[in-house]
């Protein structure tokens, strides 16, 4: 049996390039994800760093180039990829009609679970009051408590989640995060501000930037 | 075969349905004509479109290279 | 190989210069036939004995209506080939035939009102054929709301391939259901276009013009689907020569 | 194989939501959300109270009238209550939660409807008798008319749900919805005030419910399928 290595790849993305509403985004965009390994994703705003985590989902379709999960290529690995996927978007996917407590359940926690995790980011005594009574920093919680939950899958996809943070806060997530990669997982995540986390690599959109958007091209795309 | 009217008047008359045969046929005729030439106006706004996106990029290049050698002769 | 000749045939620049070709066979097909079939019909078929000179709606009430629904079918077509295979020509397609199967639709709506009027006395009677023709017009209106409101073109596309073929699964059940809704409110009076037996000398000239109908069809259809390609596809080279080349 | 280490494929153990979970927290929300829903049914009721004040009191005019009225308020109520049956969860991003789930999207928008229904189409067809009583209709209709628009309102909010999935990331959609989903809504209306009117007229009705039927099963087979095509499509904005 060949030595297994410490940390193996699970999502590759080679040569990716994102085009939006007919404007190319980045090009020539290659990163590799290993299991217990963190990526910051950084570039300007509308340098396409959103649209990448949606393409990584499998959310936005508009892309070239390949991406693999776990060796298997997009879109045929997209089903199996989701069943280890948590992702947390812009849009924290928190219902305000509902209370924290309901919204963990909703996403298959149990009712100790979800109690737990709110308990971690702060929010007990919340669990029971509904979430549009709450501040944006408070719901911004809600919605970070997923990654709490016992059984939190093994890779995370988060659109910057430490806005609306306190001090405290990002502080706690950081903890989580860097528990979660020692235990294996890998995180994928787009953020302004620095982190301080072990293993972190960074890719910066800025330098996959096409030069001139509006240049005539040569070639020619016959499938959208 | 042979023409059925005895007159263009009452070609055009048409025993009274005439109104209502001539209205069918011209506004059939209008709105196929319409059809053709639709094409021809959004071609002529393309075009427009697409001289104006060159202009800006022209515009655009002779801007960066006029502070390229600004930059270069500080 | 099979696969080569469908991508190819998918290429904007491909069909844009191939179909350039056919451009001005198609336009002088169908001016003469629609001439020819027009005059024939208007000056030299014979009178209808039930309806008198008002039947002469007949040569451009039904072949519109003809292809007003087939048109619908083409559109529905070209796009599950582009959800299917995300082909952009197919799109492209689908968008151009959108309005003009809504103004054949229209087209069989007025004149089909208009020859009501001396055959039943009314401009407009719930006939079961009318009434589908309405409610075929309101699909189409919704593809082009649609494809009005979604911002992003590519979104647009999908949504109005998969609107249209929603519809298209509806259309015969909404034919049928009409069709019962009729019969079962009014006693069968006279219909406009009587299938049974149409005498030669109304039938050629009444082809004449249904196949007159088909290429001009095809003609707006390639025309529309090409500057629709142009608009799309206005960055790249290809479409910047043509643009500038041909002024 | 290159030179990297590959993760072996397997499959995550995801703590997924089962669909009793699912349908009763979209209850909930229906219940917290009353407003949305009701409204347009209680808006709906309150035309048809108006309308013999429009037409005039006479009984057989209004008995007449009362079949069509009924069901044309019973697809403007289901329809009006239908654009906000994913517009808060698009603009949350539950939706887009809701499509990264590892099951099919077909039992969430499955259930999404099935809501929809027991919030708009049941308090339809349970009122319905007071409507009729309000518009004279003969007795002979009341119980086709409620067990036609038992049947007849689940399928127009399936229907439906594809309609207010295409346009939920349209920004103002204003009558948009409407004019994508009526004619789609046409078979149903003209089979449901046919059952209505031919009991009322004494022959039998069960060929138009059974029409109805396997317009239902239908719409409960394809809809969903169209629906949840229609949110990845949405979404991918």
């Amino acid at each position: 049996m060949p030595v297994t290595p410490k940390f193996p790849v699970v999502l590759q993305v080679r040569d990716l390039a994102c085009d939006r509403d007919g404007r190319r985004l980045f090009e020539g965009l290659d990163f590799s994800l290993c299991t217990g390994t963190a990526i910051q994703i950084k570039g300007s705003n509308g340098a396409g760093k959103t649209t990448l985590l949606r393409t990584l989902i499998g959310t936005a379709s508009d892309f070239r180039g390949e991406i693999l999960w776990c060796g298997s290529p997009f879109p045929g690995a997209l089903p199996v990829l989701r069943e280890s996927l948590l992702y947390i978007g812009h849009q924290g996917g928190v219902r305000d009609s509902l209370t924290p407590l309901e919204n963990l359940i909703w996403y298959g926690a149990t009712r100790e679970s979800a109690l737990w995790a709110l308990d971690c980011v702060d929010l007990s005594g919340f669990e029971g009051s509904l979430c549009h009574g709450l501040s944006a920093g408070e719901n911004r919680r809600v919605a970070l408590a997923r990654l709490f939950l016992p059984q939190a899958p093994s890779l995370w996809i988060l659109d910057e989640p430490f806005t609306a943070l306190d001090a405290v806060g990002v502080a706690t997530l950081e903890q989580q995060m860097a528990a979660h990669l020692h235990s294996g997982g890998s995180i994928l995540l787009t953020s302004h501000q620095p982190l301080s986390l072990g293993r972190l690599a960074s890719v910066d959109l800025s330098d996959f930037m096409v030069d001139e958007p509006l240049v005539a091209m040569e070639a020619e795309h016959v499938f959208s | 075969m042979q023409f059925q009217f005895s007159s263009f008047a009452d070609f055009l008359m048409m025993d009274g349905h005439g109104i209502y045969v001539w209205i069918s046929y011209a506004v059939t005729f209008a709105a196929l004509t319409a059809l053709a030439l639709y094409p021809w106006i959004t071609r002529r706004r393309i075009q427009r479109e697409l001289q104006r996106q060159q202009r800006i990029v022209q515009r655009r290049r002779k801007v960066t290279k006029e502070r390229m050698a600004v930059v270069e002769s500080a | 190989m099979a696969w080569q000749w469908f991508h190819r045939l998918g290429s904007p620049r491909w069909f844009y210069q191939k179909t350039g070709a056919w451009l001005p066979w198609l336009a002088l097909a169908s001016a003469v036939l629609l001439i020819v079939g027009s005059i024939w019909g208007l000056g030299f078929a014979p009178e209808d004995a039930k309806q008198g000179n008002s039947y002469r709606i007949i040569f451009v009430h039904v072949p519109a209506a003809f292809l007003a629904l087939a048109g619908y079918y083409l559109m529905a077509v070209s796009g599950a080939i582009g959800l299917i295979w995300k082909m952009k020509l197919a799109f492209a397609v689908m968008r151009a035939a959108a309005p003009i199967g809504a103004v054949l639709t229209f087209i069989a709506l007025f004149t089909g009102a208009i020859w009501g009027k001396p055959t039943w006395g009314a401009y407009w009677v719930w006939d079961a054929r009318i009434t589908s023709m309405l409610i075929l017009l309101f699909l189409y209106i919704g593809v082009m709301a649609l494809s009005q409101a979604v911002n992003r073109e590519q979104v647009a596309d999908r949504a109005c391939a998969l609107l249209a073929l929603v519809g298209t699964v509806n259309i015969p059940i909404i034919y049928k259901s009409v069709d019962w809704w009729f019969t079962l409110h009014q006693p069968a009076t006279l219909r406009l276009t009587e299938a049974s037996s149409i005498d030669p000398s109304m039938f050629y000239p009444l082809l004449t013009v249904i196949i007159g109908f088909y290429c001009m069809y095809a003609w707006t259809l390639l025309t529309h689907t090409r500057t629709l390609l142009l608009r799309r596809e206005i960055r790249t080279k290809w479409v910047q020569q043509v643009l500038t080349e041909g002024k | 194989m290159s030179s990297v280490d590959i993760h072996p494929l397997v499959s995550g153990a995801r703590a997924v939501p089962d669909f009793a979970t699912f349908l009763r927290i979209e209850m909930l929300l229906a219940l917290r959300r009353r407003a949305d829903i009701a409204n347009p049914l209680l808006f709906f009721v309150s035309v048809l109270a108006l309308l013999p004040l429009g037409l005039g009191p006479e009984p057989e005019l209004l008995a007449n009238v009362a079949p069509g009225m009924i069901w044309v308020m019973a697809l403007l109520a289901t329809l009006l209550s239908q654009e906000s049956l994913l517009r808060s969860d698009f603009e949350n991003g539950t939706l887009e939660q809701l499509t990264l789930l590892p099951q099919p999207l077909y039992f969430a928008v499955l259930a999404k409807s099935l809501v929809h229904w027991i919030a708009t189409g049941l308090p339809l067809a349970l009122l319905s008798p007071l409507l009729a009583v309000m518009l004279n209709l003969p007795g002979e209709g009341y119980l086709c008319l409620f067990v036609s628009l038992l049947m007849g309102t689940a399928s127009l909010s399936l229907i439906g749900a594809i309609g207010a999935a295409l346009t939920v990331a349209v920004r103002r959609p204003g009558l948009l919805l409407a004019l994508i989903v009526m004619p789609l809504y046409v078979p149903v209306l003209i089979f449901g005030t046919g059952a209505v009117q031919a009991a009322i007229d004494g022959y039998a009705y069960s060929a138009q419910l059974a029409i109805l039927a396997a317009l239902l099963a239908a719409a409960a087979a394809l809809a969903p399928l169209a629906t949840a095509v229609a949110v990845r499509i949405s979404l991918d904005n």
